[in-house]
């Protein structure tokens, strides 16, 4: 019973975590279209800074250390943000109206960012110590939940609503999604599609800098960290229905869950290939996704 | 007619810089650009998936791997005097597996590197095209297909290799796959086989077929409406394109000599689809020779810049996709118009004209 | 309210329009006729800042407009019912129309929608929460209507805006038409097949042609021969 | 005179709201039949049902006396002579309007067919003459993408045409023509209404009391009367949910 | 052209002319493997500077060319041959996962050059045209499961990723165990760069182990060893020997999640010999004072200097002639002395337990005494028998 219990907790963690990793896709891919490869970067430059604010608390404020990976969350957010609008003024402008070109030239940002990152910071991992409040974990009915896990759902909570709420309850969100649907028409309405555009892609890429932040407490640092994580981000986001928040968090969960279990009771390899044959299938079932939906219009 | 000539043009210089380059290159060199021959073969089968029918496939390494795989196989069990290749030995199997001992006839192998690419293509594609999966929902899908065949093969290392794949050939048909007449003999039959194939995808899309396939990319729905059934098609041209991938495979093993399931994996994948995009994905022989002009780039910058190589090849791609929509291909097409519009000067188009009067 | 002189522009190398000229007042509604492809729509894309002119000016409200973007334009006080109506498919009827007020200063954005509008278009209160993707091609075409006027422009750009509206609506439509223009000096270029629509609500007209301005006038003064020659009918 | 196709009872559910409440209706060959009604009468949707666009929630389509078209795919309602033309213009927009006509063109469709496919004299002919008809022939060469809205549509009439149906839908066919256009439109149904049926949707009385043979009207999902257009004008009911008072 | 690829084998015409001899640097300077395999290219450059300011290799100054294996093998057989058919270097020093080596080892074969491997590998494999400078399973993996025999326990829980090595690891503890008593609870494997580790460690926990022997490679041990310690698993508990986790790994780890844990090597940056003292100096000051060194970094390190001492011994860069001085040479390495071992090419090594300290450094609990002689086919242990040799 524990174990199932733990295990669902596990599932649940993962979820959160795949979520947290896509959830700035769900806006740079889901709303505005761009099939960004470089958000595995974006999430690399957030655990980047949380490292540097790290070494900087290290050096200067000792005694503040505790505190740091608070401060992390938003510091990597904005810096993951900021590169995000350079990348947006530079190079993504150019492409909405290609999606599949944004693949390939969004590649090519990846491959650039990953190099500069091995130059900076040099190619060997490099370690975040987790705050001392963030050690260890929640014993409860023999069960050990740890602290960090905790930490990370609740922020992924966060995110989503917060997420949600920029979607579905502000001008900002509804004029986001006029300009992805209908570029043209909504600037003849009045919105200006390029602060839309740099606003929408800063935000995704500052989730993504949130990811990585969230990732220092759980696994490695190095130049190809995102690399991990990119394929998954894309699958959930898909499998959510593109475009489709609530669709987005039930994939991640889903996905998290079910690949828990299947490698519980088998291996991660065996796990790893029966959830993407799964996802194979469930497109089959649902070919736009959990929460895709027909439209009127013809093609 | 004009414009008929001049593809004719075009193909005739790329295939006779092609002809004559071995004698211009060192061995090594020469080995690299049979190489890149084979990612021509690739591009080309993606250009006619990708660029005219407008399905974006992030999974073409996988047919690619598998035809390449399946002549590994053969070449692997000329290359095991014991009957049993080595790394079967090092896990303990004594028996060769029911499925290599087909590969020991090579006839079987080449036309399974073809056939099996091409048939599990079809099966995806019947299944996905007739649920009607579109756009990124199929382009997903052929990255989870990557994921489990990757997966499949590193975990199932004891008839497959593992992650080192297979490698250590020494013959071909008893011949040694060293000597540089097998080595010659096999570039030829590379650039052969790029012609037939170009030649072949180029002659599709000039007839009835070829503008369904466009038809296809722009409204496969409208086309319902219009009496066609796209699944047929769309599984067609996957298939066509897969089996091109799994005979490149085929020529790829018989010059390199190793194939891992690196080769299969997401990035090659995607790899492949920027090689067409660079040449031009609506060009048969921008996207062939995209993968070969990308792939000497590559080649270059890493022997150049070994520490930064990547940041070049990033900033290429990225120059390439952001001011060449249409490719090199595209570039040659603009180059042509500005010679052609000096003489024209700017077209006054009396609209309106043309209609019913 | 909007002047066009000596206006040159098309797509690409492709020019359409030639040495057109137009004049919208303050509070008129002016017609806008020709046959199909002579480059109507053209114009109307050209004066709302999405294709660029290669020669000549475009001045609103006595200022030159030069590479103005749309939105720019919009928040001046244009609003524009393209052809083929852009609806926001994915987005409700409601989100559609507070869209509208995007052109508005931001005090002016609040959450509701004037009665007014659902007077006009009694259809769209029954569909506000529907996907604008949903509603029906003639429901789509009030919506886009509906969009344009909630933005209280100054000039009311219309491409064939009546197309697919029933008939007892599109009656309703010239009437607020004619309404607002008279009340509000709001000045409409109107772009429109139907000769007695035109007849009936604008009062000045202008006949493109093959890209160039063949003739115009006041409406009651309308003759024969240039519909005939121009307009075939 | 027989019917071409009846529907009977038919109805039709998005998630909740009944576009459809059951419609009964049949087309007799050889007619021009015009379905008015208000906006969101449920008209596109009847055809989108025809079509198989749409699939319906309960009640049946028959073809020609024989053939439920509710249960067969897309392509072979084609097949069957069942042809659609769309509210809004859609043709193939990189291909150009010989070649949209080359494709439509009545012909085995099948995968093999095509790939055998070789363009005769004859079909250049056919494809030809129709170009002219509809007033393309000298944009002929050019990619679709750049014909008006106006010239699509005349392309999308003549892709159905060629098609050469037995059952030709036309939703607002003439939206966006001018009045010459018009005029050519209105002739041509009566021309091909001699070898084939027409099913119109269309608002413009004008235009429906000119070329009517009969006259459907649908609101709110159902057929509420029918008749000749003179009839249909006097109908009490028709004025006040549809013409309005003064039209 | 005849005969078989560059027959006019890469060594002859590489040395002679001028005062400088070509050798290649092959490792991934891009991709997942660059973490690990940048550093060795470090190390290699710092011996082949130390050498070329002491005068050269025959009076011949080193010019290294590098590559990029970029972490995809067919990668490393293109740079590989490309390294000895058109630079015609006189060795190549290059790889760090076995399917790298796999990939190099035809085309060294075929051409006739010569390959230094510096990593610790799974052994069953000796080829003519490889020097393995790195441990082979009789130098770590087997001594390791003694000591944890008799220190740690019986119960074993086997983790590794999804590859050649870990997998061939593991066939071998296995038997070892049956043949010493021992046993394994369970074995898992995870693909590489896997990072979520809460399965396993799950399965950990209903297993109950008494250590866990870890084979996973690279960056899974980062995730492995930070969820292990949030599980409320101490080295106290259950400790997990590692047999890929060098002081370069527990800089990306955190000394914190380590702390107490061990791993199986023959070389610590706090081997306490001469030789270490200089080398470990020189390195920091050549690469910074945060770098560190590491046993792989070490074994490079050294694979340039038995290079060097084999071509003075045949007085020549042949390749044939290199291979033939090469047995029975020694070198004082930062490790301590290690011996080329003619036969198979591997060389003698002395086996080192280590802990982890506080300070992110090991502390050595065992070693060897003496330098163990490299068996790559386990002839020598009567339970391998029904290993495939
Ligand atoms: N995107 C485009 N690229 C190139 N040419 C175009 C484009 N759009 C329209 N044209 C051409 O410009 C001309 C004018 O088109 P426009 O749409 O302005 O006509 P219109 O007067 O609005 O006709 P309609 O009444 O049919 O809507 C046409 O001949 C058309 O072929
Ligand atoms: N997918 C859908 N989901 C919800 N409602 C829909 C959907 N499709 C159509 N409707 C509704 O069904 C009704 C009928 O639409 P339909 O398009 O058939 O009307 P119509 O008679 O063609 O109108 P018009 O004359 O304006 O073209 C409309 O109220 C429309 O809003
Ligand atoms: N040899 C290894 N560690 O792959
Ligand atoms: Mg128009
Ligand atoms: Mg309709």
């Amino acid at each position: 019973m524990s174990v199932i219990l733990m295990q669902l907790f596990n599932g649940i963690s993962l979820g959160s975590i795949l979520l947290l990793v896509a959830l700035g896709l769900a806006i740079t891919f889901g709303q505005m279209n761009i099939i960004n490869m470089a958000h595995g970067e974006f999430i690399m430059i957030g655990a980047y800074t949380t490292y540097v604010l790290q070494q900087v608390f290290q050096q200067q404020f000792p005694d503040a250390f505790g505190t740091y990976f608070l401060l992390a969350i938003p510091v990597a957010f904005l810096v993951a943000a900021f590169i995000g609008l350079l990348m947006e003024k530079t190079i993504v402008k150019f492409l909405y109206e290609r999606p599949s070109d944004s693949l390939l030239a969004t590649w090519g940002v990846s491959l650039i960012l990953q190099q500069t990152a091995r130059s900076i910071f040099g190619a060997p991992n490099v370690a975040v110590a987790a705050p001392e409040w963030l050690n260890g974990g929640l014993s409860l009915a023999g069960m050990t939940f740890p602290y960090k896990r905790l930490f990370i759902l609740g922020l992924v909570l966060l995110s989503v609503l917060f997420l949600f709420i920029y979607l579905y309850r502000t001008n900002s969100g509804r004029r986001m999604k006029a300009v992805t649907m209908n570029r043209e028409m909504a600037s003849c309405l009045g919105v200006s599609t390029r602060k839309v555009d740099s606003t929408a892609f800063a935000i995704g890429s500052g989730l993504a800098g949130i990811a990585g932040c969230s990732l220092t407490l759980l696994g490695s640092i190095g130049p190809t960290l995102g690399t991990a994580y990119i394929v998954d981000a894309f699958m959930i986001v898909v499998l959510g229905g593109v475009g489709k928040l609530k669709g987005t968090i039930l994939a991640g969960v889903m996905l998290g869950i079910f690949s828990t279990f299947v490698e519980f009771s088998t291996s991660a390899t065996i796990a790893k290939m029966i959830v993407f044959a799964v996802i194979i299938l469930f497109l089959q079932w649902k070919p736009t996704g959990f929460a895709g939906v027909r439209v009127r219009a013809l093609d | 007619m004009i414009k008929k000539y001049r593809q004719g043009a075009y193909y005739g210089i790329f295939f006779l810089f092609l002809s004559v380059a071995p004698f211009f290159l060192t061995d090594f060199r020469a080995g690299l650009l049979a190489k890149f021959l084979c990612y021509g073969i690739i591009a080309v089968g993606i250009s006619l998936l990708w660029g005219y029918t407008g399905i974006l496939s992030l999974g073409h390494g996988v047919f690619f791997g598998l035809g390449a795989y399946c002549m590994a196989m053969y070449l692997k069990l000329e290359a095991s005097p014991s009957g049993i290749p080595d790394f079967m030995e090092w896990n303990g199997i004594t028996e060769l597996p029911f499925i290599w001992t087909m590969f020991k006839n090579p006839v079987f192998a080449i036309a399974a590197a073809v056939l099996v690419p091409s048939l599990i293509a079809a099966f995806i594609g019947y299944v996905t095209f007739k649920n009607r999966i579109k756009g990124v929902f199929f382009s997903i899908i052929s990255q989870a297909v990557v994921v489990v065949t990757v997966t499949l093969f590193i975990g199932a290392q004891q008839i497959t290799g593992g992650t080192s794949g297979l490698t250590n050939f020494f013959t071909v048909f008893q011949v040694p796959l060293t000597d540089s007449g097998t080595k010659t003999i096999l570039y030829y039959v590379t650039v052969f086989t790029l012609f037939l194939i170009m030649a072949l995808s180029f002659g599709l899309t000039k007839t009835r077929f070829g503008k369904i396939l466009i038809a296809i990319r722009d409204g496969e729905n409208r086309l319902r409406f219009l009496g066609y059934n796209p699944t047929g098609y769309k599984v067609f041209i996957y298939a066509l394109s897969a089996a091109f991938a799994g005979l490149a495979g085929v020529l790829f093993v018989l010059q390199v000599g190793i194939i891992s399931p690196e080769m299969m994996g997401i990035i090659p994948s995607v790899e492949m689809v920027l090689w067409a995009a660079i040449g031009g994905r609506f060009s048969i022989l921008g996207a062939a020779a995209g993968a070969i002009l990308t792939n000497s780039a590559k080649s270059y910058l890493s022997e150049s810049y070994p520490e930064f190589w990547t940041i070049f090849l990033g900033a290429l791609f990225l120059v390439v996709v952001l001011y060449l929509p249409n490719g090199l291909a595209g570039l040659v097409e603009k180059v042509k118009l500005r010679f052609a519009k000096k003489e024209k000067k700017e077209e006054v188009k009396h609209a309106g004209d043309s209609l019913v009067s | 309210m909007l002047s066009v002189s000596d206006l040159k522009a098309g797509y690409h190398e492709t020019m359409i329009l030639q040495n057109v000229h137009i004049n919208v007042p303050e509070g008129k509604i002016v017609g806008l006729l020709g046959r199909n492809g002579v480059g109507k729509t053209t114009l109307l894309k050209v004066i709302m800042g999405l294709l660029p002119t290669k020669q000549g000016t475009v001045s609103f409200k006595g200022t030159k407009w030069e590479k103005e973007r749309p939105e720019h334009r919009a928040g001046m006080g244009i609003a524009y019912v393209p052809q083929g109506r852009e609806i926001f498919s994915d987005l409700s009827v409601k989100e559609n129309l507070l869209l509208g007020k995007e052109a508005l200063p931001k005090s002016q954005r609040s959450k509701n929608i004037p009665e007014e509008i659902f007077k006009w278009f009694p259809v769209l209160k029954e569909m506000i929460g529907r996907k604008g993707g949903d509603l029906s091609g003639g429901q789509q075409q009030q919506l886009a209507i509906a969009r344009a006027l909630i933005s209280n422009p100054r000039l009311l750009l219309l491409d064939e805006p009546m197309e697919g509206i029933q008939p007892s609506v599109v009656q309703l439509i010239q009437n607020v038409l004619v309404k607002i223009s008279k009340e509000k000096g709001i000045s409409i270029l109107l772009v429109e097949h139907k000769l007695d629509v035109i007849l009936s609500c604008a009062e000045e007209f202008y006949i493109l042609d093959k890209g160039r301005m063949v003739a115009t006038g006041r409406c009651d003064e309308i003759n024969a021969e240039d519909l005939h020659s121009h307009l075939a009918v | 005179m027989q019917e071409i196709l009846s529907c009977r009872n038919v109805m039709v559910d998005f998630s909740g709201f009944k576009a459809l409440q059951g419609v009964n209706l049949d087309v007799k060959k050889g007619e021009i039949l015009f379905l008015i009604g208000p906006n969101g009468a449920g008209k596109t949707t009847l055809l989108d049902v025809i079509c198989k666009k749409t699939k319906l929630t309960a009640g049946t389509v028959l073809f020609d006396g024989k053939i439920s078209l509710e249960k067969l795919p897309e392509y072979k309602i084609v097949h069957e002579g069942v042809v659609r033309k769309f509210q809004a213009p859609s043709i193939f927009i990189h291909l150009t309007p010989f070649e949209n006509l080359e494709i439509a063109m009545k012909q085995k469709k099948g995968l093999f067919s095509i790939l055998l496919a070789k363009m005769s004299r004859l079909e250049k002919e056919k494809i030809d003459s129709l170009l002219n008809k509809i007033g393309l022939f000298d944009v002929r060469n050019e990619t679709a993408s750049s014909l008006s809205h106006g010239q699509k549509q005349w392309l999308e009439i003549g892709m159905q045409l060629i098609q050469e149906p037995k059952l030709l839908l036309l939703d607002e066919p003439i939206a966006g023509m001018s009045g010459l256009e018009r005029t050519k439109t209105g002739e041509l149904m009566q021309e091909i209404s001699q070898i084939c049926t027409v099913l119109v949707v269309e608002h413009d009385m004008d235009f429906v009391r000119k070329y009517s043979t009969r006259v459907i009207v649908m609101h709110e999902g159902k057929v509420l009367s029918e008749g000749t257009m003179q009839e249909i004008q006097e109908n009490e009911e028709v004025k006040n949910v549809y013409l309005g008072r003064s039209g | 052209e005849t005969a078989t690829e560059g027959t006019e084998s890469a060594s002859k015409a590489a040395v002679s002319d001028g005062d400088s001899v070509k050798v290649g640097i092959l490792h991934s300077l891009s991709g997942t493997m660059a973490i690990s395999e940048v550093s060795l290219r470090d190390a290699e450059q710092m011996a082949i500077d130390e050498i070329n300011a002491d005068g050269g290799v025959l009076g011949k100054q080193i010019e290294p060319v590098i590559e990029d294996g970029a972490s995809d093998w067919p990668t490393y057989a293109e740079k590989a041959r490309k390294l000895l058919q058109e630079d015609k270097v006189a060795t190549i020093f290059g790889g760090w996962t076995s399917a790298s080596r796999k990939a190099m080892l035809p085309v060294v074969e075929q051409n006739k050059g010569l390959l230094w491997y510096p990593v610790q590998y799974e052994g069953m494999e000796a080829s003519p045209n490889i020097f393995y400078t790195g441990a082979t399973t009789n130098q770590q993996i087997v001594p390791a499961v003694d000591w944890l025999l008799e220190n740690e326990g019986i119960k074993f829980f086997l983790i590794g990723s999804d590859y050649v090595f870990p997998r061939t690891a593991n066939q071998i503890i296995n038997a070892q165990l049956k043949a010493k008593g021992g046993k394994a609870v369970a074995e898992e494997y995870t693909p590489m760069g896997h990072t979520d580790y809460n399965t396993v460690i799950s399965k950990i926990k209903s297993s109950k182990p008494d250590v866990i022997f870890n084979t996973l490679n690279g960056d899974s041990n980062v995730a492995f060893f930070k969820q292990l310690k949030d599980a409320g698993i101490t080295a106290e508990d259950i400790p997990v020997l590692s047999v890929s986790v060098a002081e370069e790994e527990i800089r990306g780890i955190g000394t914190d999640v380590l702390e107490g844990h061990y791993a199986a090597w023959n070389y610590y940056q706090t081997t306490d010999t001469p030789e270490n003292k200089s080398f470990v100096d020189n390195y920091k000051k050549k690469y910074g004072e945060d770098r560190v060194t590491a046993d792989p970094i070490e074994a490079a390190y050294t694979a340039v200097y038995l290079w060097k001492a084999a071509v003075e011994k045949a007085g020549s860069f042949e390749v044939d002639k290199v291979k033939a001085a090469a047995g029975g040479i020694e070198f004082k390495a930062p490790s301590g002395v290690v011996k080329v071992d003619g036969e198979n090419q591997h060389i003698y090594k002395t086996v080192r337990i280590g802990q982890v300290q506080g300070d992110g450094q090991f502390k050595e609990v065992w070693n060897s005494g003496e330098a163990v002689k490299p068996d790559p086919y386990l002839k020598t242990y009567d339970w391998a028998s029904g290993l495939k040799k």
